[in-house]
């Protein structure tokens, strides 16, 4: 049974995956790229050390320097978090070659569900429903693909064969801008994933992306904690996720779940996964992938179901039966989750990098926050844009969209700018209460507001007013000291007052 | 001090009487003001409301992010603003310079120079945080002087092109 | 019904009613001394009113103030948190008689709980058993309770009848002693209460001290939400609570839950209450006093049992019926709260003062933070040395325990002492994680260990070794800088990039 | 540079040898030292350990809160330590100044002048944040000057009385 963990990961989920083996009592190793010596997950972590520069092809991709750190420390366990590392089964198979367990599924699994074309296959065979598609396996070129493509119809989807999270993933709306699309496609997969291979899927619309997280033990058992409600996305990239969903019946529910263990099963799935579905207005459903991995929406599925999900995996990983039986897993309230990235809302949402120079968390009741960052720290263009999640908790969903409007009020972030007045707007809007939306919905149907509110135009007036004026003043306060010609020691004495 | 300040086209009339007093358009109102923690993040208090917004300078302007919405207010003096004015000077239109929002890779530039654009239209696409931004027209005109090549890495506020 | 809230308190508590009314849509109004201009209930609430000096007498403590601003702020309700004005049925009576919602129990139930002297005969006429002690209501002078004192045996404790959170309370061993005993008892109470009047209650030894939460609303109902905790005390004032204890089997539950429902309907209570009752070694329990508002320790009960009290608590003021039957309350998992205070472990539990320059929360799973405090505040001597609540919730009081463990660790507040090394090392005692405790524990049993870990002193060792050489090499800059006598402006200039 | 570090009566000799290597006694190790974010707050990397501390000077000496615990540390410079020592002087014993560690009211002052007290005596009881908190005496020794009254309020860091 292991006792020291590696964390391949940085950011929030290193020091997610910090707390749970603390709480174990587990010892931790860091690891972190030349601009992350400052990073919460250096400074919690029981011990920690550089994997290089901060490109992440020459730190956390670099599985050689992540193997010998795990060596050099005595680390026993590697968890790979998400993103990087973490859907290898190269790196899965070299931990276990070199006696160290991998805190995930079997390089097998990661395997048969990485390669989302295999996926498909697997899962069809096994009698599971997927979106109409490409149904080939292999490298595909992008003629063969525009022929394919004219058989399933469009609008479709271009996706990375490696993909995940968006990355690589391009709409089409007909064949004569396909060929440059699948061309941005494949670059981008390329740079995420060092692989370009892309695959077709018909766009189903007006459809929800939801998908089960499981469970699956060493010992054969395979549970499911329901549902999380996915749909609020920009740029096929997840923004707001929920748990339950309000879309499922209890009927809809129980047969996902079923299916998801059923997919599980298909591969010969150990550790925690999460199945990705669209479901159509119909409320039919269709296999989307698999992520063999911790998501990064794991903790709204946490709150409702009181399940650890990140403590499960490393008691599967150490050989132990799952804690849980299906029948003890039962939904309590709601849980939303925002993901607070650095950007501007207001700007396209274009990335906003620099230091966090101040920052203020919503805390008490049915409030969580997971992140990796703190005031002082540094967002760098080298990694994704996330400042941290915001998880709210409340006995129905009405009341957590009412918890994380005020959440979102209180939360203060100075020196970069976040998405937070996005999601703000978006707790207001009536379709969101509702429940009614799909995957389409922010970028077609959701725009930030655009008239304000002139009551507020004036208090900003008012602000910007007062702190230009108070700038003007504190300037000509500065002119006039410097011309008494002060001795730079007093200087500093008074600057140090000042900045007290 | 009396300052005009505008915000998306409308007019304020500020005047600072003293430390606890503003006339706000004709009204005078009680107020109290302060940084909070050292920070650009201000309290205030005007007629017993509670307001916080993180108001910070921007090129000219200033930003004011209030209950989650963010102003751009142009603060001037009123005496110079007047002066202006009668001078018939414009601050309006002039060159538009495109910079980078942050350090990334110039992965294409889909305009030329010398290209009518309008608003909206995506003048370079930035590979940054493992993401392709487009970075768009602020408003019509035509490109100037494209400052930047496909497969260049550029560092934040690197100017990429203008628009005339 | 109510729409706007004043909310006569400040810190911590002043911040969770203010997200409470938000959460439900209610306006709120804060007050605020001249000492608290920047404090976080100020900067969260819709309106903010200036009440007077520091010094609580002339703010916090001014019914007079207050009822004005109600008044010119349109305030239809008053929540009075706890300390200051909770407790003083003088202010719920001139509340109600302006129209204005008290949000809390009537004035004739704060009145017959608020004496405790008087709630004892209460409470013993309707068959609950008190602790012994005196017997009479009224002033009783020093020579009358010198008397009684002889009757009830020694040791005993001089509590303030108008008392609560230890003030006024001093443990007396011998006769010799009690006279000066019960002039600084007077003397605290008096400047606590405004009331110097004091009564005697038998010291049960080894005993524990357990609370059950009540609600009650104007229809007459009445249920209770299991018990709190909180034995671990020092000087008579709470520093850790738990629920549930682990102290009492479903059975004690049950009783002493039926006696606490009880002892409201004994007062026609409406609104949130506490029972507290001592606990001997036997298991035998006896009424200690009703608190008649809100506790500080509530946390625990919410993170149990998914209830919002403060919630709820308006929902009774406006005149609804509880959400809740009795069988709807269960208790799921285990929730511990940590008060953390400005004082020094290291010196006899000194309150600390100063601005709180750096601050970093423990936050993710299970963890909840309550504080009215944040980087840049000042702790001033004016007011209670609580910063925050810290508490967390576990599947089991095992997992509580470690994850408190964790989320102490976590915490960093840099400016003033706190107690959380205390908190840790209670943590790392064997005696708490098994439970055996009593109220003298602390100071009795507990002491803040003195040998130190041989391999940590070295590090520490090093650390103020770097960290004086940093300093040095620092100053010998300065002095060189100083010597090519720079200009000032460039000298702010530099200065300015050092401390960016 | 070489320092002696004294903890609890042991010492330490702490060598710097460049930006990243220290000798501690006669061990060299690799060391990545650094402030966190502008604050006190130091995280250190050594052979691969991860620590995180507060430490900052207080009067003469340096306080470090590590893992829960507090340490105080005397940092001198080898070398005049040696010469110190050489010389006989001592930096033990010496007059002891209690000072006020908060503002607050003096409510009592259960010794007087001239008065022989042990260690852990109570010196002065001052009342602050509600509750009245008793200063003792660090040390034995005879009270030397009583500076306040009782009913006297005092400022943070005011001298109480002096312990010879």
């Amino acid at each position: 049974m292991f006792k020291k963990v590696l964390i391949a990961n940085r950011g929030e989920i290193a020091v997610r995956i910090l707390r749970a083996c603390r709480e174990i009592g587990i010892d931790t190793v860091a690891v972190f790229s030349e601009a992350d010596r400052q990073a919460l997950h250096v400074r919690l972590a029981d011990e920690a050390y550089l994997l290089g520069p901060a490109q992440s092809r020459d730190s956390y991709l670099r599985m050689d320097k992540l193997l010998d750190i795990a060596r050099k420390s005595g680390a026993d366990a590697i968890h790979p978090g998400y993103g990087f590392l973490a859907e290898r089964e190269d790196f899965a198979e070299a931990c276990t070659e070199r006696g160290i367990t991998f805190i995930g599924p079997k390089a097998s699994s990661i395997a048969a569900m990485g390669d989302k074309m295999t996926a498909r296959e697997t899962v069809r065979k096994a009698g599971i429903p997927v979106v109409p598609g490409t149904e080939d396996i292999g490298n595909l070129r992008d003629e063969d693909l525009l022929g394919i493509a004219r058989q399933i119809g469009f609008p479709l989807l271009i996706k990375a064969t490696a993909g995940g999270g968006g990355k690589g993933m391009r709409e089409v709306s007909n064949l004569d801008e396909m060929p440059e699309l699948l061309k941005s496609a494949r670059r981008e997969a390329e740079s995420s994933f060092g692989d370009g291979n892309v695959y077709l899927e018909k766009l189903v619309e007006g459809a929800r992306h939801i998908e089960m997280q499981v469970l699956a033990d060493e010992q054969g058992n395979v549970i499911h904690l329901n549902e999380r409600e996915c749909s609020i996305q920009r740029r096929h990239q997840k923004l707001v996720e929920e748990s339950p969903s309000s879309f499922l019946d209890e009927e809809l529910r129980r047969k996902m779940g079923e299916v998801a263990v059923k997919a599980a099963q298909a591969v010969d799935y150990v550790n925690a996964g999460t199945i990705e579905f669209l479901v159509d207005k119909e409320r039919n459903f269709f296999f989307l992938e698999m992520n063999t991995r911790l998501q990064v929406e794991h903790p709204v599925t946490e709150m409702v179901t009181g399940v650890d999900i990140v403590k499960e995996q490393i008691r599967i990983a150490r050989g132990r039966p799952l804690s849980y039986r299906q029948e003890d897993i039962k939904i309590n309230g709601a849980a939303i989750e925002c993901r607070i990235n650095a950007e501007d809302p207001f700007n396209n949402f274009i990335p906003s990098t620099g230091r966090i120079t101040h920052s203020l968390l919503p805390t008490g009741p049915g409030v969580r926050i997971d992140t990796g960052v703190y005031p002082g720290f540094e967002i760098t263009p080298f990694y994704d844009p996330m400042i941290s999640k915001l998880i709210v908790w409340g006995e129905t969903r009405a009341q957590a969209i009412l918890r994380m409007r005020r959440a979102l009020e209180e939360y203060r972030i100075v020196g970069v700018r976040t998405n937070i007045p996005f999601h703000q707007m978006l707790m207001d809007s009536h379709r969101f209460m509702a429940g009614q939306y799909d995957t389409r919905f922010v970028e077609e149907r959701f725009a930030i507001a655009d008239e304000s509110d002139p009551a507020m135009m004036e208090i900003a007036a008012v602000l910007a007013t007062l702190a230009a004026h108070q700038q003007a003043q504190r300037s000509a306060q500065l002119v006039q000291r410097n011309e008494r010609d002060t001795s730079n020691w007093k200087w500093v004495g008074r600057w140090e007052r000042m900045h007290r | 001090m009396k300052y005009v300040t505008t915000i998306e086209g409308k007019e304020f009339t500020v005047e600072i009487l003293d430390e606890k007093h503003i006339r706000v358009n004709e009204l005078v109102l009680e107020m109290d003001f302060m940084a909070v923690s050292g920070q650009p993040v201000y309290s205030l208090l005007i007629d017993g409301k509670s307001y916080e917004a993180y108001v910070y300078p921007e090129e000219k302007d200033w930003q004011v992010l209030l209950r989650g919405r963010q102003y751009q207010a142009q603060v001037e003096d009123e005496r110079k603003k007047r002066l202006k004015t009668a001078g018939g000077l414009s601050a309006e239109g002039g060159e538009f310079h495109l910079k980078a929002p942050m350090p990334g890779l110039v992965v294409a530039i889909p305009v030329n120079e010398g290209q009518v654009i309008q608003k909206g239209q995506v003048l370079v696409i930035l590979e940054s945080m493992k993401m392709q931004n487009e970075l768009k027209a602020p408003r019509d005109g035509t490109v100037h002087r494209i400052r930047v090549k496909p497969g260049e890495s550029v560092e934040q506020r690197q100017p990429l092109l203008n628009i005339l």
